[in-house]
């Protein structure tokens, strides 16, 4: 069974296309409803697409390195690495394409009834359809299985899966010292990659430390304009719709400065919004707030939907400023935590990535999710688990009930979905149920 | 004694795993006033515990077949052996253990110590991160992180622990580890001297048992063993058998009605003893060696190694077919399952892996499948 | 000021007619296969055949149910949930959480002083839904009505675990064939069916007291064998079916309040 | 040499009678609530037809298959439906290499060698979705025959309704609601039959499809799901001339085999 002798596609250059088609879209004639910094966003998108796009038709003169969300991108690059992020590469999965690689995983035996994400991630990483690896990186701490498939991924093409582990203990009392402790054990790991990677490619491959700082720079530049997004989301009512707080910058392009100014013009053109009171809201009226977490239907627009029903979601918890990884960078001043014990580039990176919040216990994540529900003044939280999520076992509840007891949120839905598996997908009985839910939020609440 | 004494006693050490058995030993030890501290899998640490005066108890999870009071916690179609476990947890039937040290074999296996924290039941929990790499920083690593169980223990329960006494433990765990290797030794004859089932029940008597108590127990029996006649007859096919947690051994039977389990891939079978502690200066580090290096459980990084092994066992064994069972929302096996299937065929050697639930239930299906199985080894 | 509540269930459409609180019609009309819209206006004529006032007399009528969305000629619809609550608070007023099992759904609503204040909803399978006992019903060549009454004979407990209702025909088959008598089959399919709704309860928390409403609150088997699982006893209104509609109703009557 | 094979299936039990390598005798009745009497039922009607004081002790080997294998009082050996369907498919097309066993409640994927031996197979789990009661269920909804089901389902008029459940039994609820919305007949029936396929097609993909393909078991009776499915994977299926007695040819040419290997 060998699907790199299927049909190719050229991923990239669908992507390519599909932005163009936005880019054209907004450019020509934009909808109102829609963020006008949308357009930078897609010519950024655009940019890279069409530069990965050649690589696909004509091979990559550089090698390549699958990895996942969680994994050091930026250190990647500044070793000489393309870097390929095959979970990233499953959220832009459009509708039409989706079908092809849910086929790929179950024609692979890969098993059906875990998340969309993992089993999408795996399946373009043996499609062949983007850049084909010379190495694979799998990471843990936030997701297990990804670190599976990664690993089945680098069996399929036979390269080596170069895992960078993420220790952690119950940190209730875990302090600067023990994320230090934590951060020191991934730059060793770190370190013994570049060994690895400069032995194995000695033509290629060289970390290049000023690179990685150059890349740092511009994540905190970024960093700190989203930072002002948590500002935006206290206003009501809410500036701008549930869709925009879940936008996430182009994480795969750490050497383009333009994202900063995609994240400046995104917060400015909506503190505009805010001043002049406008929001996506029905009658710029915000009867209820609520938390949308974790993921969401890819094909579809629940926002929507709950604005027209006087609902805000100002939050989503992994992106727009929300700064989920905490202890490392001051949101503020963008300067490096750990009381400045934290030098070189490094150990920013590893620390980056030793303080994530999927990371260690459910407390981490809940810790800071109730931080930010205290910020922003929630009503209540929409808990949309990803069906097959291993991850969010047993810590939605746990959520549910400390947010009630320590911030007086009563109004907690939990649902369980696929977010790109359309054919699992019922809008009907979604929309019917979400419906249901608010309306008995909102009359509780005497509207 | 005879022989029917010894069967006897074969067969008291093979049941110890029952339900009405198991906490046998555990309820005594906390009758002197010490402590038993539940473990999950075989990346815990357990000669640590044991050394410090604590009884590692192995979890087995509760057999009744529906867990509501997980479900609140969690979606039934995930980890079922979490579920299982979960379900004792909160129906009280592990009400008896002091405290409950979390290995992080998945994500599942990581979010299991979150309901026991938030409840605070019971009340000393432990999470233990398992490095899913073999390299020396992984060891290291490791090896600080039993520093912290150590202090744990010291804090929870107040119990010390000295190099001399962890080597001694060591020692004996290596002990019973070269006692079952040599009785699987045995299961390579034409007509093993015992079935699978016997061979599992005898493994997870280790699980509950004060390690003193079970190879001394084991040891006694070892020479009948050696020239046992096994009640069950020369039964083709051979089967080598891949599974987590499968612990309730009317599974082992059902598949022993049709032929011979005469080699395991199972965490209370060959992956619970292989490979001992090798010297060291240092006990703790020893002992992380062995933990990290060892391929056995599919998260690992390097979990290739492991299938390496189950193809030498095949060769070594005689196997004509590999059977695995997952159990429903085994992820991270299932996850491996299409390279473990391809790397076996592709050596020809005829291999399936059908799912079930964790608790012994809807078998009909899954007879069928397992017989069509045997079917196309024996129909030649 | 009188109003209307109608509840467009899946096997029958309950209106309830209300006057200043006072419950002055009721009717129930089982589905054939005319849509929800022209049965929901059969039922609300013969309730209002049944009482005096005129049709143009009435203020407000309020649709739910699952088919809520589809009586276009209703001011308003609003979610099973609200109603449940409201009208269980009107009849039993020490209800906590609701237990409202139908055909096709099984809606679990924690409630005080008739404020709904969570739900948990399930369809994804059949296991727990009337649909399952009538399967069985049809199987064992019992009616519907006396399978609760005979399954309280039973002596021997029998496990039926088969999650799916089609399975469990082949499970129930196979029972019988095993010579086991009717009575303790229908006993471990009742039990079965209590377990299986039992992590929903769990879910929204099991405050007492707890009342089972809706089409299967009848089922005296189904009630014994919740009671007998959560070792206490539970509520029911008299009048269980139309218990949405009441609710329906009384939400309705809320919206034409002077002053609301 | 007169073999049979008797296959139970939990809607219908089914006889195949060999003299040598030629069927002699075919017959199938529907599966009774006691499955031991259905089996001496329709073995003792398919010995009838034979001749009438032709009896069980006059056949040389029988072979049970079938979920009610076990039962069956009067076989030598039982042997899997999974075997026996991979057998008695390939007897009517040695070519066949992928077949697709959709019998009352359950689902099976099969490939097979040259031989017509199993070499590997897939089937569905613990729930009814995609099987022959589901159908069944659905025809009984909408008071139509199963044998009209098939056909009704191909003259579809604005193309397959949405049948969201999986579930055999709320589909019937969903099918429900479609009627009461005024959906078409055959729409309604296009909508199931695409679900079951949609249900079919994962089992398929899994195992890999080979050609030639068939498919037995009373659903390969449904023109409706055979030429969706053939549609989809774009490839013909072969059918047996009675599809529902492959399994207990199978079990025939087996009980054929044992004897002569004298197993």
């Amino acid at each position: 069974m060998n699907i790199r002798n299927n049909d190719r596609h050229n991923l990239w250059q669908e992507w390519a296309d599909k932005y163009a088609r936005r880019v054209r879209k907004i450019t020509e004639n934009p909808n109102p409803k829609m963020a006008r910094s949308n357009a930078l966003l897609y010519q950024i998108l655009y940019d890279q697409a069409t530069k990965e796009a050649e690589y696909s038709t004509e091979g990559s003169p550089i090698p390549v390195v699958y990895h996942t969300e969680n994994a050091p991108d930026r250190f990647f690059r500044s070793m000489g690495f393309r870097a390929n992020n095959l979970e990233l590469n499953a959220d832009h999965l459009s509708r039409e394409q989706v079908g092809r690689y849910l086929n790929i995983g179950r024609e692979f035996g890969y098993p059906d009834n875990i998340c969309d994400r993992v089993k999408l991630a795996h399946a373009i990483g043996i499609s062949g359809d983007v850049p084909a690896p010379i190495m694979v990186v799998p990471v843990v701490g936030d997701c297990d299985l990804m670190s599976q498939a990664m690993c089945s991924v680098a069996r399929y093409w036979n390269v080596p899966a170069f895992g960078i582990d993420m220790p952690y203990q119950e940190e209730l009392d875990m302090g600067p010292d023990e994320y230090l402790d934590a951060m020191k054990y991934i730059k060793q790991q770190l370190l013994e990659f570049i060994e690895f990677c400069e032995k194995k490619w000695p033509d290629f491959i060289k970390f290049d430390a000023e690179k990685l700082e150059e890349y740092q720079r511009i994540n905190r530049e970024y960093t700190r304009a989203a930072a002002d997004v948590i500002e935006l989301a206290k206003t009501k009512p809410c500036p701008y719709s549930g869709r925009d707080a879940l936008r996430m910058a182009p994480t795969q392009v750490p050497d383009d400065r333009r994202v900063i100014d995609y994240m400046k013009q995104y917060v400015s053109e909506f503190r505009e919004k805010a001043k002049r009171g406008e929001s996506p809201l029905k009658d710029n009226i915000e009867k209820f707030r609520v938390y949308w977490m974790c993921s969401a239907p890819f094909y579809y627009d629940p926002f929507t939907f709950l604005e027209e029903r006087g609902c805000a979601s100002p939050l989503y918890e992994e992106e727009s400023g929300i700064p989920h990884r905490y202890n490392v960078m001051n949101s503020e001043s963008g300067e490096r935590r750990f009381g400045r014990r934290m030098l070189d580039p490094l150990e920013e990176e590893a620390a980056l990535f030793a303080t994530h919040h999927w990371g260690a216990s459910g407390n981490r994540r809940i810790l800071e999710v109730l931080d930010n529900c205290r910020k922003v003044g929630i009503e209540g939280i929409i808990h949309f688990e990803l069906e097959g999520c291993l991850s969010l076992n047993n810590i939605a509840r746990i959520t549910g009930e400390r947010a009630e007891k320590e911030l007086g949120i009563k109004n907690f839905y939990y649902l369980s979905a696929h977010c790109q598996d359309i054919d699992k997908w019922d809008e009907a009985d979604f929309e019917e149920k979400l419906g249901d839910w608010l309306e008995m939020c909102l009359r509780e609440k005497g509207f | 004694m005879n022989s029917e004494d010894y069967e006897k006693k074969l067969q008291e050490l093979v049941s110890v795993h029952l339900p009405q058995n198991r906490n046998t030993w555990a309820l005594s030890w906390k009758e002197k006033g010490k402590k038993v501290v539940g473990i999950l899998d075989t990346l815990a640490p357990e000669e640590i515990l044991y050394a410090a005066g604590i009884l590692p108890y192995r979890i087995i999870g509760t057999q009744n077949a529906s867990t509501p009071l997980a479900e609140i916690w969690r979606p039934p179609d995930m980890c079922r052996y979490c579920n299982h476990v979960l379900e004792a947890l909160l129906t009280g039937e592990l009400d008896f253990l002091d405290g409950i040290l979390f290995t992080d074999w998945d994500d599942d296996g990581r979010r299991l110590y979150d309901v026991p924290m938030h409840l605070g039941k019971p009340k000393f929990n432990y999470l233990l991160h398992v490095p899913h790499g073999d390299s020396e920083i992984c060891v290291k690593i490791y090896e600080r992180d039993f520093k912290r169980v150590v202090d744990w223990l010291h804090d929870s329960f107040n119990v010390a622990l000295d190099d001399e006494r962890l080597w001694e433990v060591i020692r004996l765990y290596n002990k019973m580890r070269r006692l079952l290797m040599k009785l699987y030794e045995w299961r390579k004859r034409e007509v093993p001297p015992i079935s699978g089932t016997e061979a599992a029940g005898i493994v997870m008597a280790a699980y509950f048992m004060p390690k003193e108590e079970f190879v001394s127990r084991l040891e006694s029996l070892m020479a009948y063993l050696e020239q046992r006649k096994a009640p069950l007859k020369k039964l083709i096919p051979r089967l080598l058998v891949v599974s987590d947690h499968l612990d309730n051994l009317e599974y082992t039977k059902l598949i022993e009605t049709h032929g011979t389990i005469a080699m395991d891939d199972l965490d209370n079978g060959s992956r619970y003893f292989w490979d001992l502690v090798e010297p060291d200066t240092n006990p703790l580090y020893a002992l992380s060696r062995r933990y990290i290096t060892r391929p056995s459980e599919p998260c690992k990084w390097f979990w290739h190694k492991q299938v390496d092994r189950v193809i030498d066992w095949i060769k070594e064994y005689h196997i004509h077919g590999v059977l695995q069972l997952p159990h429903i929302g085994d992820q991270d096996r299932l996850c491996c399952t299409p390279y473990f299937l391809n790397r076996l065929r592709g050596a020809g050697i005829p291999a399936m892996s059908f799912t079930r639930e964790y608790h012994f239930a809807n078998v009909g299906q899954l007879t069928t499948r397992i017989e069509a199985f045997l079917e196309t080894l024996r129909l030649k | 000021m009188s109003v209307a509540g109608i509840d467009s269930g899946l096997h029958a459409t309950k209106v309830v007619l209300m006057n200043n609180g006072e419950i002055l019609s009721k009717a129930v009309l089982t589905s054939g296969l005319e849509d929800a819209y022209t049965i929901a206006e059969r039922a609300l004529k013969i309730a209002m055949g049944q009482c005096a006032l005129p049709g143009d007399s009435y203020k407000y009528i309020l649709a739910t149910g699952q088919g809520k969305s589809h009586i276009t000629f209703a001011d308003e619809s609003a979610p099973d949930s609200i109603c449940l609550a409201r009208a269980v608070y009107k009849v039993l007023p020490s209800v906590h959480t609701i237990l409202d099992i139908g055909a096709a759904h099984t809606l679990v609503v924690k409630c005080s002083k008739g404020i709904a204040t969570g739900a948990v909803n399930s369809d994804k399978c059949a296991a727990g839904s009337g649909t399952y006992l009538e399967i069985v019903s049809a199987i064992l060549g019992v009616s519907f009505e006396n399978m609760g009454g005979i399954s309280l004979k039973s002596t021997e407990k029998i496990e039926v675990n088969s999650q799916c209702a089609v399975f469990a025909e082949s499970e129930i088959i196979s029972l019988v064939h095993s010579k086991k008598r009717i009575e303790d089959i229908l006993g471990g399919v009742y039990r079965g069916l209590a377990l299986r709704l039992y992590p929903q309860l769990l879910q929204v928390g099991l405050e007492k007291d707890i009342a089972l409403v809706g089409g299967m609150a009848q089922d005296i088997g189904l009630r014994s064998a919740i009671e007998e699982l959560l070792g206490h006893k539970i509520m029911f209104p008299e009048d269980p079916i139309t218990i949405g509609a009441l609710g329906a109703a009384i939400v309705a009557e809320e919206k034409v309040k002077p002053g609301k | 040499m007169i073999t049979a094979g008797i296959d139970i299936g939990s809607l219908s039990a089914n006889v195949v009678i060999l003299r040598d390598d030629k069927i002699t005798v075919l017959h199938n009745i529907r599966t009774g609530p006691d499955t031991c009497e259905t089996s001496w039922q329709v073995m003792k009607e398919a010995l009838a037809m034979i001749d009438r004081n032709f009896s069980v002790g006059s056949i040389d080997y029988i072979v049970a298959t079938g979920y009610g294998r076990v039962v069956v009082p009067f076989s030598n050996k039982t042997v899997t439906e999974i075997s026996c369907h991979a057998k008695g498919n390939h007897f009517f097309f040695p070519k066949v290499r992928t077949i697709l066993d959709m019998g009352g409640q359950d689902c099976k994927a099969i490939s097979c060698d040259e031989k017509g031996k199993v070499t590997n197979f897939i089937m569905n789990d613990k729930c009814a979705a995609g099987t022959g009661r589901y159908l069944e269920r659905v025809a009984s909804t909408l008071g139509i025959s199963l044998a009209d089901l098939g056909p009704l389902s191909l003259q579809t008029v604005k193309g397959p309704a949405d049948i969201s459940h999986y579930c055999a039994v709320f589909a019937q609820q969903d099918i429900l609601l479609l009627r009461r919305e005024g959906v078409h007949l055959s729409d309604i029936l296009a909508g199931a039959c695409e679900g079951i396929v949609k249900r079919i097609y994962p089992l398929l993909q899994q195992l890999g499809i080979r050609a030639d393909f068939a498919i037995s078991g009373g659903v390969a009776k449904n023109i409706g799901i055979v030429s969706r499915l053939e549609k989809k994977l774009g490839m013909k299926a072969n059918i047996a001339f009675d599809s529902q007695i492959v399994g207990a040819l199978g079990a025939a040419l087996f009980a054929r085999d044992f004897l002569l290997s004298g197993n």
